[in-house]
């Protein structure tokens, strides 16, 4: 029997709808020391509205310097099970996908090495064990990597990299999310878990521009799947919609950011030559609407969140590079992006801060890229700017001006 | 492949970066035989969708909810389920609801059946509210200004019609951080909550000397509030300066700014990080401060309430709520919602000024 | 007679349709030394492509501190015409209305005491009298005292105010532009004439949106006619600019950025309340739409050149003030603002700059206003800001969760 | 009323603080009868416009180009014209054009048929090219990297039919600033152009200390490039800092950078000013660098005819030259113009971030 605590504000939350974590914490507290001092100190927290963990220690396996967050209590008198807790993160398999063996199989090992608590998943997509002790690490990694499972990332290193559902259950996935997660997980083994950057970096990858890992927001390097090649059209389906009851001027073509799009009543048009590559029509119009190839992603950098200099979106570096078994393109620009970032970045400097400080300019030519429109919104406003030597030379202008 | 637990563990066996498994492992065949060449999908119900493959062949998708903190045993429960109806094969998605994914079409209503008697609770499909991306909070991070589980339990008990049955005029995305570090994606949500402080932080000027790095920490500081103290071999921090971000307790264990009384949280809206239609958009701050009220946060859910109900009355279809207020505009938004536009709603940080209203193009409200 | 300079590329410019100002300076050059070597030194620089001017020198009449830009010629002994070059500016009429009168009269002080040349107008709005020496300064200044025309400003101080034409000769405006012109440009003569502000102050005043002044994009105050009725519609002529073949849905309803207006192909309709007073329906149906009372003027600030932190646009303060002679509360204003101003402001910061570096709240507080949604774009991103001391106290949020 | 020059000048007899002349001197009667009473105007001709009271009274107005710069002949020569058809009443218009104002409907005719025997040209009304807001330059002002007036009448001689006759899709406002302080309107125009510097300020140690203060320099420098050299009792540039803005220059005569070689024109397009539509824009920079060339900037109107013609080509009725960039996009304007896109076009100062594609929206180009 484990000790039990009086909970009786996270009972308020045993109540209602949505699926209960407390009765989760109250199933593993049930047989998990551990897990019932997590409930305990939990309970105390709500009453006090406070936090009652410590900074978090350095703790690790032998040979890696991540993929455990140590964490320490400052009540490990009153809650002894959790003096120690620390989570352990565990790299997911790409898109998410699990066997129920694999499921048991990870439950065994947690119940046996850890609280019995889990998150499926982290924000950043590693499977959570939460709250187990130092000497439990050694064997916890251990069966794991027995079973072909490894640790995922954290601290200043390359980070579990994650992905869309892509091809695997979606027809709007224009490149192999899957494969490439797969790919770039291993081809960075070393730096995920030997912290050796200035600060973390993140990859995500999605099938499309609709975006849904959140690639674009929070993702270092954002790999977004799209296409150069027309809409296909499928006129029957689009007019089924119109007798569904859609309102395609107002929905479709009032909606379409490159104001590309004609609706006649009967036949949809779209310029595809003023196509932004949006998605909104295809998503809306599933089914009737197919983008064609080439296919490829438009590869961004650089977004976060708010510390130090606030929260980012990625930017445009790649407006088109093909996705094609081994990724080699891909997976060079992310060496020499880190190299340079390791050479010039501050300690707890983001990718995109660096590049922010020095400018973009000395970024691509460092990764050896030019500069393309397609890289901004607009042009700069204000009327001064560096020049390097040889950027006038030849008088550049002659060539254009004719 | 079978998986093994040795009684004895030999660490010494251990293997090195040999990442995760290959994903192909984890696939049904059916998605297998059909990986890249899907035509189509249709949304049968909340929690239904069906993938149907050029070949023919369809892969169904029943999705529940989960609260992500999950215990072994209902994991165990979960994986049991998919033995029975999906040979095996489940996924999550990327926000932490659980997907069974099934072949043989006789077994999805059957499946759905147990669900729901095993009081499961699905939806999270199509135009309405899905899972709430968020954190540890207080369950086991040090750097929590409030709690993410149990906020996100309140405002999905609230909303639940929304994700198992009402639509909405677009997807409506949920995010909490417990604190300004914001992990996940509260700065680009529709709508968000994050734990903050109000308060500076303390300094523990003895353990600052051991335990914390002078250039780190003052590199840490959004708004350069710390300075040096030679004298204390410590910190001072410019009050007038300091925004209460926390960032310096994340690097320095010498600055505790948790406060019981003080820290709150704070509701951001407007996000999104799709492409459709308009740009991802960064969600911007509408409510600066409600109390830290647990277990339920009745405030917040009152003010998330009078939100989500404006933007549900007032949005066309497949407007996303950042489009809706732009198209209203922030002074209709106001107005509308009742909610005080106060000092905090007006941006004084580096980029103040591409948030100014620099034209005369005005509506007026009341 | 005047000595003649070769200007082989200048008298390249005196060919072509548009009007010459070369042909100007010859005309000048023709009776009057100063303008000769004016001549002569620009031949020379369109040569040599510099300039040969030299910083400014402090120059001024009596008891004023500005009106009168300094200038010497670095090429003095070559062009002693031009030694000494100084600018006058003249305080405009408001709205650049004249008399032949007053254009003779300024043309005859000009000849005995300038160079013959002059600029109407200069970017500001001063008549520009371009060419004088140190001693003819007092002279000038009497002659145009005693026949009611007085200096225009410069350097530190407020700047000439200036207008558009508005109720003058335009249907649109819903201010008196002029008036306030005046009127505000007499209640600061010793703010104009004496130099006491951080750096200079320019007000800008125009009688609609349509900003015929630039007033938004160069003015520290700017000054905009609205209205807050709705558009008065004159159904007829709106049909008639259809029949005349404008395409109203075109033109019209899909450029409305209130996205409020429809038409049926025989009646327009505005939804005022999502109007956002843009003038764009109102002036492109020029006589069909009418804008009605209340009016007033939505009052901006803060544009400037690039200098220091990068050009700026006007920023609401006012979303809404009616403006009735005497104008007290804008003056008020503009008393509190410029106070608070040369309190904080450093050396050439303008008070644009300065409400930037210390915060909209600070200004705001200073001046006695509050935070309304119409100073913003959009809420700040970032979710960490400042709280002073009662921000929080009785709970506000009590009162509107109700 | 009657102007007096005396013969003799009593200085003392000065007034001061007198302000301007009440503009109410200087308004034809009928202007004054119907002031702020106008009921609509009606554009007859790019050169004239009638504006009609509610009253039922008429002003003509009959615009004509202007240098700006003017000698005091030619103002003399339209005064007379003034009194002849005028009553003697005229203005100037914010952007430099000359407007007699007839109130006899019968002298509109004569009126124009003189000014165009005298070589006057009119137009410059409604949707056209106007006249040029424009700057010192060589003419008077010692920051001049490049002359103003030589360069808008190239300009114009260039573009002269779309001012007298032409149509445009919507006003094209053409700004030019000899220099980066950007006197006038350069950065909310259609199409402007600045003189711009490429090489570092030389620094003239021995002067430094007498003419120029040290704080002051500094803090002219938008990039803090400028640090003290205490030895020399001047300044040191950091090379690597400076953009060659020449502000240091404006406070500071010791740091000259006009070059004859290395200054040059730049050409920044898309600004406006007007709420109409879309709200005020900033201009952007499309040509980082042009040479120097007078008396007719030859590579200039080139580059400027590659814009406006594009512009003219592709723009939709209504639409400002910004207005129709956005909505083809940037990279469509590069393509079509054949301008090519420069590591000058990417910002790397205060705002950058808010100028970076932060979406996956593109269109894609040849
Ligand atoms: C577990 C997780 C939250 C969750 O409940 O899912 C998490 C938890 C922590 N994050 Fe995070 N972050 C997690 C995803 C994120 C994300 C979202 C993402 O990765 O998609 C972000 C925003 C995106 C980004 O990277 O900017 C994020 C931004 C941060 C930051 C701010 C970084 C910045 O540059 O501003 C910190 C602060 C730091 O690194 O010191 C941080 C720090 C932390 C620490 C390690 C607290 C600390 O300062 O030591 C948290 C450990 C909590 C604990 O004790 O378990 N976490 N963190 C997520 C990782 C799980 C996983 O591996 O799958
Ligand atoms: C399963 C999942 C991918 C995964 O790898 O796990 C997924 C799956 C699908 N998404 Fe998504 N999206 C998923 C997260 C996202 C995200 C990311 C996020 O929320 O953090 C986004 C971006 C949200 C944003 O923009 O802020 C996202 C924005 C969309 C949209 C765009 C909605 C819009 O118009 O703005 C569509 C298209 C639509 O709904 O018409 C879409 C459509 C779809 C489709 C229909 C794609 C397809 O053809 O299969 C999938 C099922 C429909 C549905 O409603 O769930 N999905 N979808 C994720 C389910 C999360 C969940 O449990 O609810
Ligand atoms: C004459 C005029 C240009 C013209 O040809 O029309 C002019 C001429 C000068 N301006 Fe200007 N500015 C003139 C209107 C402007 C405008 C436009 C406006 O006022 O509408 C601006 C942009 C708006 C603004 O104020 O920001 C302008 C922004 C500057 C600046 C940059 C100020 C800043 O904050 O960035 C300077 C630099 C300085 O003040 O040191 C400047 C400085 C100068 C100086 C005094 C040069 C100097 O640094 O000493 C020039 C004297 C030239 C000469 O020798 O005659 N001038 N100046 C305009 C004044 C005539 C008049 O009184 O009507
Ligand atoms: C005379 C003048 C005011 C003055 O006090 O001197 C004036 C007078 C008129 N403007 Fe203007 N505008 C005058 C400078 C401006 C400016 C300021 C500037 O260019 O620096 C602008 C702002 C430009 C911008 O947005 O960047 C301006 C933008 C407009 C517009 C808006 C055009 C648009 O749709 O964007 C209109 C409305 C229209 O044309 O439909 C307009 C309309 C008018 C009307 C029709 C107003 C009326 O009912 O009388 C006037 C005559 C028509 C015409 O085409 O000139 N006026 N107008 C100025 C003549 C300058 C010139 O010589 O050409
Ligand atoms: S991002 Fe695109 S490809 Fe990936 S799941 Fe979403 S819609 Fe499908
Ligand atoms: S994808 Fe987007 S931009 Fe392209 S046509 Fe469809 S809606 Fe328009
Ligand atoms: S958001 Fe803050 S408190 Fe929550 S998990 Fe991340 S770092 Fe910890
Ligand atoms: S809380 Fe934030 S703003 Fe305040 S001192 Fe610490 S880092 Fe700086
Ligand atoms: S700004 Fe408005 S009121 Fe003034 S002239 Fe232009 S249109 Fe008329
Ligand atoms: S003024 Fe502008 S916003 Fe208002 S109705 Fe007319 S076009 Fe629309
Ligand atoms: S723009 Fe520069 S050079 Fe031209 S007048 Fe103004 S300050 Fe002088
Ligand atoms: S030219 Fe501009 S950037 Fe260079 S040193 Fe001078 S002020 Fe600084």
């Amino acid at each position: 029997m484990t000790k039990k605590h009086e909970t009786p504000l996270l009972d308020e939350l045993e109540k209602g709808p949505f699926p209960s974590f407390v009765k989760e914490m109250k199933k593993a507290a049930a047989k998990n020391p551990m897990a019932a001092d997590e409930l305990g100190l939990l309970e105390k927290s709500f009453r006090d509205k406070v936090t009652y963990w410590k900074h978090g220690g350095i703790v690790g396996v032998r040979g890696y310097g991540g993929g455990v967050i140590g964490r320490y209590c400052e009540l490990a008198d009153q809650f002894p099970g959790v003096a120690h807790f620390h989570t352990v993160r565990i790299n997911q398999p790409a898109g998410l996908f699990y066997t129920s063996e694999a499921i048991r199989f990870i439950c065994d090992v947690w119940d046996r090495y850890g609280s019995g608590l889990t998150n499926f998943h982290g924000s950043t997509g590693d499977i959570i064990l939460l709250g187990t002790t130092t000497d439990n690490l050694e064997p916890l990694a251990t069966i794991f990597s027995l079973n072909g499972f490894d640790l995922g990332g954290s601290g200043s290193a390359m980070r579990t990299p994650s992905c869309c559902v892509g091809p695997a259950r979606c027809e709007w996935s224009m490149i192999d999310t899957l494969d490439i997660t797969y790919e770039l997980t291993q081809e960075f083994q070393d730096e995920l878990h030997r912290p050796s950057f200035p600060y973390k970096f993140k990859i995500k990858t999605v099938g499309c521009p609709v975006d849904c890992n959140a690639a674009i927001a929070r993702a270092d390097l954002s790999i977004i799947g799209t296409w150069k090649g027309p809409i296909e059209i499928d006129q029957d389906r689009v007019r089924d919609y119109a007798k569904k009851g859609m309102n395609i001027q107002e929905e479709i073509v009032n909606l379409c950011p490159g104001k590309c799009i004609t609706w006649d009543g009967n036949n949809l048009k779209i310029d595809d030559s003023d196509c932004l590559h949006c998605m909104h029509c295809i998503a809306k119009l599933s089914g009737a609407l197919k983008p064609t190839p080439p296919f490829g992603a438009t590869i961004l950098i650089g977004s976060k969140a708010p510390f130090v200099i606030g929260a980012t979106l990625s930017w445009v570096i790649f407006p088109f590079m093909e996705m094609k078994s081994p990724y080699q393109e891909i997976k060079d620009f992310i060496r020499k992006a880190t190299e340079w970032w390791s050479e010039y970045g501050k300690n707890r400097e983001r990718i995109g801060e660096l590049i922010l400080r020095l400018g973009m300019r000395e970024f691509l030519e460092a990764v050896g890229l030019k500069p393309t429109p397609e890289m901004v919104k607009e042009p700069r406003r204000d009327p001064f700017w560096f020049w390097k030597e040889g950027d006038l030379e030849g008088k550049p202008w002659e060539s254009w001006l004719k | 492949m079978p998986y093994v637990i040795p009684e004895v563990v030999d660490v010494k066996q251990r293997k090195t970066d040999i990442g995760p498994p290959h994903y192909k492992n984890f696939l049904p065949p059916i998605i297998q035989k059909n990986y890249g060449d899907w035509k189509e999908h249709q949304i049968l119900s909340p929690g239904l969708m069906v993938h149907i493959a050029n070949s023919g062949d369809k892969i169904w998708t029943v999705r529940v909810a989960s609260p992500r903190l999950l215990a072994t045993d209902t994991l165990r429960e979960i994986a049991e389920i998919a033995d029975k109806y999906c040979d095996g094969y489940l996924r999550f998605t990327t926000r932490n609801n659980i997907e069974f994914l099934v072949s043989d079409e006789s077994k999805v209503n059957p499946l759905i059946e147990e669900l729901k008697a095993r009081n499961f609770v699905l939806g999270g499909i199509g135009s309405r509210v899905s899972n709430v991306v968020h954190t540890q909070g207080w369950i086991h991070c040090h750097s929590a200004a409030v709690d993410a589980s149990g906020l996100v339990k309140s405002l999905m008990d609230e909303f639940i019609d929304y994700f198992t049955t009402k639509e909405t005029p677009n997807k409506v995305r949920f995010a909490v951080a417990c604190c300004t570090n914001m992990c996940g994606a509260v700065h680009c949500s529709d709508i968000a909550f994050v734990g903050i402080h109000t308060k500076v932080p303390r300094i523990e000027h003895e353990r600052f000397k051991d335990l914390c790095e002078l250039p780190t920490t003052m590199a840490a500081c959004p708004t350069a509030a710390i300075i040096p103290d030679p004298a204390k071999k410590s910190i001072k921090i410019k009050e007038e300066k300091c925004m209460y971000c926390g960032n310096c307790y994340s690097v320095c264990p010498a600055l505790p700014i948790k406060d019981p009384e003080n820290d709150g949280v704070a509701i951001v809206v407007g996000g999104k990080v799709g492409n459709l239609r308009t740009p991802p958009k960064f969600s911007k701050v509408v409510v600066a401060f409600l109390p830290n009220n647990p277990p339920r946060w009745p405030e917040v859910i009152k003010a998330t309430k009078k939100i989500f109900d404006a933007y549900i009355a007032g949005a066309k279809k497949h407007e996303r709520v950042g489009e809706w207020i732009e198209r209203i505009g922030w002074e209709k938004f106001f107005a509308i919602t009742g909610i005080p536009f106060t000092w905090q709603h007006i941006d004084d940080w580096t980029y103040a000024f591409e948030t100014f209203r620099t034209t005369a193009q005005i509506k007026w409200v009341k």
